[in-house]
């Protein structure tokens, strides 16, 4: 019955149009700083939408508050605007109830890790089939430049004016410590990259997560600078690929062997070892994910490694919609009840 | 039958024992034969704030009240006529609770050494001639029972455990009801998967009527005649469970599928619970991470067109103040729960209280109006919480559902309705639309000023909303001033316009003028009805209104009120209402306040009334 | 010097322009100067919502509005006597602001093209005639600062940056005031780092100046002399830095070190900032995970011995709700400061309004009593702040502090004190025990019914508390249902009794009975005290009482509101405080609104007081 | 100055009594169901206090809401029992006031990892020297048997009448994710082994999390009967020590050996392997500790692991108070302002 309801206005099944990337640009004028990283990231979700193959009005973007927050108000899809850090709460209360349509998540460092760090591990516990692209500035931009969770130590910031003397956290081990089925990094400055894995993220079935490393022009400038630079991105940024050995630095002349349980970094061809000795990249592998996400919070070990780009970690597990509407179907499958007999319940007199 | 059975019209019985000692499970068969045997009735029952405090002390005491009469009964009682106290803690811990010259039956094995030390009786009270004031009737329960059970092969703490069916076999001897109904159950409960403990707990039950027959212990025997209540069939209900069927039905009725986003609090949890079972009627639960991703998800799941209801009580709503701000601004459809408990902070969690109006009708940042509805008992919680749905679905609105523990607790017969003969409920979401059809419009009213609810999956009305202020029509974050005020005033005129969808006031009792008016709202209604009932029988010039509607008021609520030379507000709190009133019709309306975490008795109301009345 | 000054009394200028040119500088720096002259002045800074809309768009226009004079100023002004809008966008999103007949100083660079159509322009409004009601006095900045600085060998874009320093350098011109403060403030800014640039400003500015003195483009000048105000050293300050000051004064005061957990949020992260400055004073902030952590932290700061403060603005204080109920059952002293801002929800984040009232006395689960004070101005928040320490310390008890974004982020010179001068507040912690004394009470109290201070670390005094409903002296909990009554009112009884320990209410201006009186509270105070004072000079009989403190009351607020006829509240919400005070009082005050994100202007509230005066 | 008013009363110098356990035993009457694990760790508690050697007065505990969170009723000590899911929040405001102390934290599963989760990141990051015990009995206790954040898929309770589809944290994976320094695990039935775990908790500088699994005989009995159980004890409880070979079973004849990334169980012995081929604990090897702290949550591996109680990971990091209180030293002891320095700012000007 209640499904009756629905169907009335539902068009799920209809055609899927032709679209292109600006059939997803609302008729809004985007207000974040001219040069902020957020443009690119936006640009790139609206190239990616056409390539879902999904109807744009099954689509929906939930944020939270922030500068990143303002970006379901630019997609001309459903959008929903929220308060701080509730975002993935509300998407998963959508998408419960509607397992049928394409959510997106989006959240910024401080939405998502500050006010909003429990939804967010719980999010990942449940596995809700929900995107989450989190714009990771390492800062507050919104209100005007405090110190976030993702803030190095030391960091000067309005709130922290002798150096900031937070540990901060790391978004893709928090989330793996949640039991995240999909974790990935992207960075705004590689927008091919960056397109590749929001549609991978969206293919997942479960939570996926994807840290986007994203330049604040104001407050937080340059901070992501030595993976975006052209010059330095070769040494600092290390590109995964299932299947694949990790490799990285100028020519691809570097690798990263494991001994052990150790990471280390070794040179390639010529006196260095070959392809074959390397690190192949698992995305299945928990153990191996844990090390990649952690590879530049490694002081103790005094090695710098290169910061991971691509997907960490992708796995397959039950999606908590999944189980409830199942659990609701099978109900209502076997129902023998009435409204009538509901109220009636199990012992009734007669008042003559 | 050696004794006659003499004609009462209501009687109070209070079980007590220890938290092991089955006095919900007896209350609640006493209460099942009273309501079989057609008489009205109201029961509440009085956990204690432990799970399980150490068995035999103070803190462990459970129990049961059950107020029945061939009258109309609205409350539990004031002072029971009857108490059974199966230990002596449960007799230190209830003895207030009995009338002057009321019956106490005692289990003797309860009172041994070890139980009047838990109890911190320093000598058996059974014996010290402190009850005086009181009938005693006491007997070996354990050892009767032990004795009824000696050929049944069960283990001694089995046997044990069946000691509650011998004093509900006495009870039902002494108030001339039958066995059967709770052999029925006995057999239902334990018949398949335990054929010994349920022929054995039949045969206590037997043995317990047989000794009150027997014996000559009693001196009188009671009979309570059906009562002459409306025709119908009726069944027992609690508020909780009220609740749940009045949002199962409000969903079915609308065709709107429920989903309940919570988060488990004492003493809203049973909603949740009972929510959790009715899944064949497409109902969706959430237990979510906290009270704040509960309501998120409520209003993730209006957004995709669910009815959306979360539950909480006092701590729990703070919490959600926030979000549901965020659902003003979005004006979705969305109910709030609240089962009250006693505050503020943690507070008395287990015992009731009417003090979070203020926090339902204030309670949030910024001009953020809601509709707020309460019930009065607890099978009114079916008709108000289905009230709260229809409001929100019919006015794109937040609506604060008010109940309280001792409604969500305490049960009463309930004239359930049929389906068919329930208030339609007309909830319609925005059709699609072509490419080239005018821009839509979210924020477009109709003549409640309801917007309309576009759902995703509906082609052509993609749009974005948030907690941003916005244009009026469009739905577009707008930060001009007059705008502003434009909407902050017409969300306030969206609430207040409910009250042209609502009944008019009326008086419950008595005259529509006169000297003094009785105004109540939530769980007082009860103990004030029956004051005023009985004080306008001896004569008193009292009349009664209650208040479901408390935010907006109903549209006539001034002219009744100023139709009396005084209004009294008696609420379970320091004074709420009285302030809404005061403030908006500027009368002298005065409070009368009881804070114990306990309903009004009727008399403590009587007194008020022949105080304010004789004087 | 071919222009004589023409003396005036008063004078309001708004800075317009892009977030880029510099607009809030060259509003403080004319602040400063003007402050240094001996004018009474107050000012408002009028952000974008947007960090850094795209240039030259109505959302990216920056504007600063000051006014000052020889008189006493209340206000930051109603209208503008001179707009100066560095580009077409400011124009148009200021030009409402400014007088009919009023000055427009334009940058003509700033209307080419390009900028023409970022402002949605399609005619250049600088000659089409529209602005033919004011007078337009045009020049292209931008060039004549080029040709200033075009021996300076600074990069295109560092020259640009200096095109303010002209325009204030012909502001100086214009109100006859000296260049030597700003000198002296560009060669401390950019002196040691990047003389050049420092240079380079100076230039301009002295040239800005010259181009004033030498072009006959102006016809009048004029001079604003010294206000008679009271004598003293003064300085200039927003509220938000007043707020930190008394905050760490009433640490430094009462010898109690200062904690301040709070979550960034506009308008109230500049406290956090602010404080965080300041650490030489033993002030620790805490920049928590959430609003609800940041007030926890302040919970525990507080049982430890500090004088914990949290502050956000209404959504973060509406998830604080649950925790100020657990601060009001440990009875700990605790200051909340709210600053506020439109709501509901996220509202309208960088507009001001006073619409938490509502949310401060009643936003909470259960009877939550707590003080609740408001500053007036933005150099009030210095007293203000400092009296909710000293409430919260020497009652035990938590105090919610008003402010708004209006007061926040707007100056106006203070005479500020000496500590020597500030009231003393007496907090002490409970000295510690030897193991054979009498059990220690946390409950007990003292004639003002707080409780002892008994920090960690102290020998003998170990206690536990919490949220249940605890017993009066023992603090242990209790569920006993008349402990929990004598506990409410007992809470809600010292809080009331706050009132005995502050001053009685006054009247601001006029006589203390009449016909009409104007009470405010928050800063709605400026616009109200200059209205009540023309009216008044205008002949019109007339009131007005400004409340500090919301709740409890002054004792003597009834008296003073039944001396007048008709008592009006002017609020920037839908009507709030005018609800307490008919609850509480019964007359029948009425309400006064505005719901614009901005404060009231001082002819709104003159027309209002003709209008119930002349009728 | 400020510091002055404190020393008016603080008696931090004092002599340390010769406590014994019961000296921290309060007057009020313990209240828990006969038989919950509760007691137990109360025992243990109190019996550890005395070997801490710091004066009752300089002791706190500050718990949340839960059955598990009334502890701090019992303990002789400062308390309190605060509000659902804060203890952490409100542990940190007065460890950062007043470091001197020394600070527990009470807390249950659903107080913990349900509404207190972002708290619990969050101190774990911060890395305050405080204690956090842990009580997990897998169930909502004092609420009367709602599923927990840590309850297993499946289970029915009351509000999961159809069995649990959430899947549950790994509270232990859920503190490495966010930066612990100190994760173990205990059980209230082995109290001596407890009692180790307590003293190395307090001993740890820093934020140190102690899981203990607790018994709630009404809701959820039985539960860790594996681990509790004298008879299965051996072979599903592994007790880790920094240094030592993994091994486990009856006789210890069984033992993890790593293979690569992977764990596999061996038996020791004839024909099986030696001691030296094991794995040999390291309690400061970041991803020893999260593969053994995810010993039970493989299924994809279909190895039934024992589960690891003792020190998982301890290892050192400055503690945020530390952080906060050297700033605020420096700057008081560089304190060139009066307040009525402060009162003036920088430009002033005189009425006259
Ligand atoms: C309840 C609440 N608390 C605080 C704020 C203020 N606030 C808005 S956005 C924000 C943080 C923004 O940081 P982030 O999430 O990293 O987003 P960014 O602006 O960097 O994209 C804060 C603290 C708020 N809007 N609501
Ligand atoms: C804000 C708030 N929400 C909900 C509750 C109800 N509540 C009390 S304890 C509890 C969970 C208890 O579970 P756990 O933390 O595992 O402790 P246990 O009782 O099992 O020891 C809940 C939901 C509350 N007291 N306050
Ligand atoms: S403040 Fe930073 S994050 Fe925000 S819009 Fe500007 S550049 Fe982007
Ligand atoms: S309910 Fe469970 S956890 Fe709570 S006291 Fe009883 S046994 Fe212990
Ligand atoms: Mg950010
Ligand atoms: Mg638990």
């Amino acid at each position: 019955m209640a499904q009756a309801r629905f169907n009335e206005v539902l068009t799920l099944d209809r055609e899927v149009p032709e679209y292109k990337s600006k059939d997803f640009a609302s008729d809004q004028d985007v207000r974040w700083c001219p040069g902020c990283g957020d443009y690119t990231i936006l640009k790139q979700v609206q190239n990616a939408m056409p390539e879902l193959g999904i109807p744009r009005e099954q689509i929906a973007f939930i944020s939270g508050i922030g500068c990143s927050s303002r970006f379901p108000y630019y997609m001309d899809t459903f959008g929903m605007h929220s308060i701080h850090g509730r975002a993935p709460a509300i998407a998963s209360g959508l998408k419960v109830t509607r397992p049928e349509l394409n959510v997106w998540v989006i959240t910024g460092d401080g939405d998502s890790l500050s006010i909003g760090g429990n939804h967010f591990i719980h999010v990942m516990r449940r596995n809700l089939d929900l995107n989450i692209l989190l714009f990771n500035n390492e800062i507050y931009g919104l209100t005007k430049g405090q110190y976030s969770p993702t803030t190095k130590e030391g960091f000067v910031s309005k709130s922290t004016p002798m150096g900031s003397v937070d540990h901060p956290f790391n978004p893709l081990a928090v989330a793996l410590g949640a039991d995240a089925t999909f974790v990935s990094r992207a960075m705004d400055r590689d927008p091919k990259h960056l397109n590749s894995i929001i549609l991978r993220a969206n293919q997942h079935k479960g939570t996926s997560l994807v840290e986007i490393y994203q330049n604040c022009v104001v407050f937080n400038d340059g901070v992501f600078e030595a993976y975006t630079d052209k010059a330095t991105r070769p040494r600092e940024a290390l590109y995964v690929e299932h299947g694949k050995p990790l490799v990285f630095g100028e020519n691809d002349s570097k690798g990263i062997r494991l001994n052990g349980l150790k990471p280390e970094i070794v040179d390639l061809g010529e006196g260095g070892v070959s392809l074959d000795d390397l690190w192949i990249h698992d995305e299945k592998d928990l153990t191996k994910a844990t090390i990649l996400a952690r590879f530049f919070d490694r002081p103790s070990e005094h090695v710098h490694f290169p910061r991971a780009f691509g997907v960490l970690y992708c796995v397959d597990r039950p999606c908590y919609e999944d189980g409830v509407n199942a659990q609701v179907a099978h109900a209502v499958s076997k129902k023998s009840k009435t409204l009538d007999d509901l109220l009636t319940g199990d012992e009734t007199w007669v008042i003559k | 039958m050696r004794l006659q059975s003499q004609p009462m019209s209501e009687v109070t019985i209070r079980f007590a024992g220890d938290s092991g000692d089955g006095m919900q499970l007896t209350g609640s068969q006493f209460t099942n034969t009273t309501a079989l045997m057609g008489n009205d009735l109201s029961t509440f029952p009085d956990f204690p704030a432990e799970i399980r405090a150490p068995a035999g002390t103070v803190a462990g005491v459970s129990a049961f009240q059950i107020h029945f009469g061939s009258n109309p009964i609205f409350t539990p009682g004031d002072e029971a006529d009857v108490l059974v106290a199966m230990n002596a803690a449960a007799l230190k811990a209830n003895l207030t609770n009995l009338k002057n010259g009321g019956l106490i039956i005692a289990n003797t094995a309860g009172f041994d050494k070890k139980n009047l030390s838990l109890a911190k009786y320093d000598v058996n009270p059974l014996e010290d001639n402190s009850l005086a004031g009181h009938q005693v009737i006491k007997f070996d329960v354990s050892k009767l029972t032990s004795e009824s059970l000696k050929e049944s092969g069960l283990t001694p703490k089995d046997i044990d455990r069946a000691k509650n069916m011998f004093v509900l076999g006495v009870l039902y001897w002494l108030y001339s009801r039958p066995l059967e109904p709770s052999v029925q159950f006995i057999e239902k409960k334990f018949g398949k998967k335990a054929p010994e403990i349920a022929a054995a707990n039949i045969k206590v039950l037997n043995d317990g009527y047989t000794f009150g027959e027997a014996t000559e212990i009693f001196t009188s025997r009671f009979e309570v005649k059906q009562a002459s209540i409306e025709a119908g069939t009726y069944r027992n209900i609690t508020g909780n469970e009220a609740t749940v069927l009045g949002l199962v039905a409000a969903a079915e009725k609308s065709g709107i599928p429920l989903f309940y986003g919570s988060y488990p609090i004492t003493p809203a949890s049973d909603i949740l619970h009972g929510l959790a079972k009715h899944k064949q009627f497409n109902v969706r639960t959430f237990q979510a991470e906290d009270e704040i991703a509960a309501i998120a998800t409520t209003i993730g799941a209006a957004f995709g067109g669910s009815l959306a209801v979360t539950g909480s009580s006092g701590p729990g709503i703070a919490l959600k103040g926030e979000a549901i701000g965020l659902a003003i601004m979005l004006e979705l459809p969305l109910v709030v729960v609240n089962v009250q408990r006693g505050g503020p902070s943690t507070g008395l969690p287990t015992k009731t209280e009417q003090s979070d109006l203020m926090q339902a009708v204030y309670g949030r940042n910024g001009e953020a109006p809601m509709v707020v509805v309460a019930a009065k008992s607890p099978a009114d919680c079916f008709d108000t919480a289905y009230e709260a749905c229809r409001i929100a679905l019919e006015h794109m609105i937040p609506v604060m559902f008010l109940s309280d523990g001792y409604l969500g607790n305490g049960s009463e017969p309930w004239l359930f309705p049929k389906e068919a003969d329930l208030q339609s409920i007309t909830a319609k979401y925005e059709p699609s639309r072509e490419e080239d059809a005018e821009p839509f419009k979210p924020y477009r009213r109709d003549a409640k000023l309801a917007r309309p609810w576009a759902i995703p999956g509906t082609k052509g009305l993609e749009h974005r909303i948030g907690g941003i202020e916005k244009q009026n029509e469009t739905g577009n974050i707008s930060y001009d001033p007059a705008n502003h005020e434009f909407m902050v005033k017409l969300r306030a005129e969206k609430r207040d316009r409910v009250a042209d969808y609502i009944p008019m006031q009326d008086i419950d009792n008595g005259k529509d003028h006169g000297k003094l008016l009785f105004l109540t709202w939530g769980s007082t209604y009860g103990s004030v009805k029956t004051a005023v009932h009985e004080a306008r029988l001896e004569g008193y010039d009292v009349s009664h209104a209650h208040l479901r509607y408390l935010s907006p008021f109903p549209k006539n609520l001034e002219y009744i009120l100023k139709g009396f030379d005084k209004v009294v507000i008696p609420e379970l709190n320091n004074g709420q209402l009285v302030k809404m009133i005061r403030d908006q019709f500027l009368i002298p309306a005065e409070g009368f306040n009881k804070i114990k975490g306990m309903p009004f008795t009727v008399s403590e109301v009587k007194q008020k009334i022949y105080e304010l009345l004789n004087k």
